[in-house]
């Protein structure tokens, strides 16, 4: 069945509030707005003010409302509107969800589902367009993950509530609208493995959320160029999938990690350091990283353009390799 | 009349709204031809809290607002061609067409954007008032130059929810800092109504938890807003510390371009038109035999013409070249360069 | 007596006082071994906020305390031995030795810590009650269980300034949820007096923006604590929503261990010991004729055998192996293991 | 002159007190208290209550009237009290620190410091432990410094304090009592280069901050097997000199990066993706971390020590890697 990624994530809230009554969804205008990206439309009155709940301006609280209430027996999912405003949030993230549990030698468990838009692409500049998932990544205590297809954007988020930890999930907000195949035979979907979605000889391009349908029509193209890329999705950035990215640098013996964010400190800086310590003796050369400028990202369609990993940046990148290869 | 005004500021009051209002009318009509992108955030509706609160302060003041900031811009006095060169990303625009319609900047006039983060103008403001007070303090600055400086914070209903309003107030108050907290009260934080997202809905009795002086004014009366604001930013000047002024009024308009405005009905949007700003004060001079139907087309005709010459601006305006886009990460002369 | 109580309960008030002021003497008696690490926040002189609110809570409601709780979980009902092996860092403390001082734990006595980010439990505890709430709402809880459960969030004077408990407040009355906001007010966050963090220092007066009811109390009297909490709670529980109290206290110690103490004056100091809220109820107690020295003598001996006992099963106790860091940082169900 | 490292930075304060009316510092407990740290006792008796400021507890809104009083004309200094509560600042730091001067076309400068202390080692337990400067390094339009020798903890803050832009100061604070020898001679200190504290020809060890002293302690003892490492101080993480790194693994052929953080993404990724991008023909092997343990940092001092790098985990990656190699 052919649907949009809203409607996944909205289809995934849904079977999740009528599953189980400890699920109740807030955040800023999830209710009677329907949410910033209509994510939750029809929810509120479907089920009630008492499990769709508008919240008042306030990330850092009603975030830490959602530990509590998961500490309390509930099973929250908490949206925050943009991943930008996760900022304000950080400190109940970073130090209670991700330690209380740890830091009491394990008597609790905080079992509450953090949903957000992440990245840029639509012309809404500097405070707006950021891509934060490398830093969630680096949190110990959490879950983060990606989905990239209309199947992980539901099936993650009804694994996502089963899990007794914190889960993040990244939801690239360029992905709403697009359509595609839901697969219900899937489900449950894992939430441990990074995915294979192009199997190819030539090289490993490696990447998550929006970007991997860049990488995906990129290897296309180089396809034609008769260049064979095998294109993966972590899905998962943390637990992260080491095993499966080696089991294929090990096989291409090149790789090229794309990620939105920043290139300094980005999670493609990670992944890099990963193939170095698991495969650099299968190395053909260097891996490279096709990342985001280091600026703000602007409002012009051909700056913020310029700014991100495009399709053919990708390329490019790849064809450089295979030539010095 | 809420206080003494001549003709000739009620009608500059009056073209200051009008200028707001075809501007953005305007936006509105070039956002759907897909010249504006992004979230373009109108403030028709509201026209009556800019057009009556900036006249209060001087060029030496500072103003920080929000991304619902083209009202405050237009009367701040930046010109009208910038403006529109920046909604439409030209390198012509009053930030170099890099933010867009919540980033509007103005340097020379002191205005500090378009902050599009709700509630994150605050702290700034705040510190801005603390430069302004140091200015004075220190032996080292020119007292005459700097004497009563003021800051101007626009905000609006859901930003008052954010710490940073109750953070911001607290230290203001504290430090006995020259700035006005300038609250857009539209009921609405997107599709959240204020008693939805404020467990005590009036907003200028909030203040008394900081011990600082507030006022309700009505939003869609400019005279009321004009003496309101007036009257504050005179005790701010002396030096009595922060003011807050709870404007209430209406935003005509979707939130952004996109809103299915689920949230709230066509009567209560039609009650609240009744009371535009700008049909009012226009019948209220006409009332006073100050403005005549041909005023009014003159004035029109004029906001017309300013508004052609400013999409001209903005269309010959010249993309900032791409290689560009790095420039400004950092000043010059900084060493990271 | 501020309301009846029985000779018996005067008694145990007072013997969990001084539970709590022998408890830390020791401690920083042990601190100054070398036992005891890291930050050590002693609440000595605030027994009566402790040992006179929390027997108004039941095992059913939930605690949410700072890092200066040590008092919080005394008379919560968690054992000491747990308690001081905790202060050792040993494998039998509540916290299995990974907290330490400010991180106190009782799952079985549903004590949410031990939060040593200043303001950061306010939203967890806002959870909490939600949680409860909807263990009314929801037809899937069995209501009688639930029934008018409520959380008890205790806080600094200094938490007031930070932005979530702004937010915080605003939540639970927009939500009306069981929370009781009880604010520790002892004068200082750290160094600064409450006057030179607070614009406005009546932090009661505060909880009017948001619709909350408040009471001030004297922190140094138990039996105004006791009195004032128990009829704040039923408040609560009956549904009203929170309430807020602000008990006025304070620190007779240092902040942490390491406090030159600048910031006060001895004399200060020295007027509110002479306001030391156990010798005061001792006082009372006597002059009812309700405890002789030998009463006194009596409890003292018991107290001290009960450290001897905690002291000694924090000694006995065992290091958490190096093999087990990395556990519980998931929980074993979960798929990241 | 022998001084400790929180004398130097107290002089720093001083001198730049001192030197420009502009400047004012500004944080919880800076004045009467004279810092957690006691960075800048008796300066509120020497400058008074105005330029010392004792802030109430709102790192979010005291950072950000730092960015306005920037913004205003002032040279705000501001003290964070420990790294850990800045994540409830980085809104303001992100938002609108690092995005004003770009997003506005280069019409404003904010010429802002500052200063925080970061780092475990204390046992002060999971929520006062933490090494987030690899976070900052990641934003564009600020810059991170490191000091780890007492000249650094004074010369940076004043050549800081020069910069038109946000610097930020990480003083790890493990380091405050430690004693060093202040080279006058060295002012004013540069903020764009990495320094080499220890010349050698086997491997090149990485670091910063707090880490420095360990991979010296490592060096020596390796010294004393026969293998001759050189010790990197990266000393500013953002603007990152990559030329100093790769000028010493083009000489060494092997690398080893110590960083406090948890090991997936940390900085020492980002060292590692660079050497694999401009030295990866040069290496002899794999780049390898030695970072902390992916857990809330614990209370007691056995489970903290095994948490973090130390000298002998240092030494034990290199015997490993010359062994390898
Ligand atoms: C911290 C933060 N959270 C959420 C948003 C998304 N958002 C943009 S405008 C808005 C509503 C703000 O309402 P109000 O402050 O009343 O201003 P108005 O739009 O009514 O002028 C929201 C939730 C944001 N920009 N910043
Ligand atoms: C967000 C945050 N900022 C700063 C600190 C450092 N700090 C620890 S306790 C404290 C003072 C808190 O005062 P108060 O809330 O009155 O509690 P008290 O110590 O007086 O019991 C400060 C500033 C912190 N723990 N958390
Ligand atoms: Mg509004
Ligand atoms: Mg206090």
């Amino acid at each position: 069945m052919k649907v949009t990624y809203r409607e996944a994530v909205r289809a995934g809230l849904r079977e999740a509030l009528q599953s189980d009554p400890r699920v109740f969804l807030m955040g800023e205008d999830v209710g009677r707005y329907g949410g910033t990206y209509a994510c939750s439309k029809g929810l509120w009155e479907e089920f009630g003010p008492e499990r769709i709940r508008d919240t008042p301006l306030s990330e850092n609280t009603f975030v830490g409302a959602g530990i509590g209430a998961a500490l309390g027996g509930m099973r929250p999912i908490v949206e925050i509107m943009t991943v930008n405003f996760s900022l304000l949030a950080l400190d109940q993230i970073v130090n209670n969800a991700a330690t209380i549990r740890h830091m009491s030698g394990g008597q609790f468990s905080i079992p509450l589902v953090v949903r957000m838009a992440t990245g840029a692409g639509r012309q809404v500049a500097a405070q707006h367009s950021h891509s934060f998932e490398g830093w969630y990544a680096h949190i110990p205590g959490i879950k983060v993950l990606t989905p990239a297809t209309v199947t992980d954007a539901k099936g993650m988020l009804l694994t996502a509530l089963k899990e007794p930890d914190p889960v993040f999930i990244f939801e690239h907000a360029y992905l709403y609208p697009m359509e595609g195949e839901l697969d219900e035979q899937a489900f449950p979907v894992d939430i441990a493995k990074a995915a294979v979605r192009r199997p190819g000889r030539d090289v490993s391009i490696i990447t998550f959320g929006g970007s991997l349908w860049k990488a995906l029509e990129a290897a296309e193209r180089l396809a034609t160029e008769g260049v064979d890329p095998e294109v993966i999705d972590l899905r998962v950035l943390r637990p992260l999938d080491s095993a499966t990215i080696l089991t294929s640098v090990r096989k291409t013996h090149r790789a090229v990690v794309v990620d939105e964010a920043w290139r300094t400190g980005s999670f493609a800086a990670e992944i890099s350091a990963r193939i170095m310590e698991g495969a650099f003796y299968d190395l053909d050369g260097p891996v490279a990283r096709v990342c985001s400028a280091e600026v703000p990202i602007p409002y012009p369609k051909h700056l913020e353009e310029a700014a991100l990993p495009q399709v053919v940046t990708i390329i490019q990148t790849v064809r450089a390799m295979i030539g010095k290869g | 009349m809420a206080h003494e005004i001549s003709r000739e500021h009620g009608l500059e009051l009056l073209r200051q709204m009008l200028r707001i209002r075809r501007f953005e009318e305007k936006a509105a009509e070039l956002y759907s031809l897909g010249k504006i992108r992004g979230f373009l955030h109108l403030y028709i509706g509201e026209e009556a809290v800019a057009a009556g609160a900036l006249p209060a302060f001087t060029a030496e003041d500072a103003v920080v607002a929000t991304y619902r900031e083209h009202g405050h811009a237009l009367v701040r006095g930046t010109p009208m061609g910038p403006l529109m060169a920046e909604l439409y990303g030209k390198a012509n625009g009053c930030a170099r067409g890099r933010g867009g319609s919540m980033h509007f900047f103005d340097a020379s006039r002191k205005f500090y954007g378009g902050l599009a983060i709700v509630g994150g103008g605050l702290p700034i403001a705040v510190g801005l008032a603390l430069a302004q007070k140091f200015s004075l303090l220190s032996p080292a600055f020119d007292k005459g130059e700097h004497q009563g400086r003021v800051t101007a914070c626009f905000f609006g209903d859901g930003a008052v929810a954010e710490g940073e309003f109750h953070e911001s107030l607290n230290l203001a108050a504290l430090w006995k800092l020259p700035v006005l907290f300038l609250c857009e009260n539209n009921l609405y934080a997107m599709g959240t109504a204020l008693a939805r997202h404020q467990s005590q809905p009036n907003i200028a009795l909030k203040a008394h938890a900081y011990a600082i002086p507030s006022v309700v004014v009505d939003g869609m009366d400019v005279l009321a807003v004009e003496e309101a604001t007036q009257q504050a930013v005179s005790s701010v000047r002396q030096g009595n510390g922060p003011y807050l002024l709870e404007y209430r009024t209406y935003r005509f308009r979707a939130h952004s371009m996109y809103d299915p405005e689920l949230y709230r009905t066509k009567e209560e949007v039609a009650a609240w038109k009744r009371r535009d700003p700008i049909a009012t004060f226009e019948k209220r001079l006409s009332e006073l035999g100050w403005l005549t139907d041909d005023d009014v087309q003159q004035m029109e005709d004029a906001i017309a013409a300013e508004i052609d010459d400013a999409v001209a601006f903005a269309e010959a305006g010249p993309w900032e070249p791409v290689e560009d886009l790095e420039k400004d990460v950092y000043t010059p002369t900084s060493s990271a360069n």
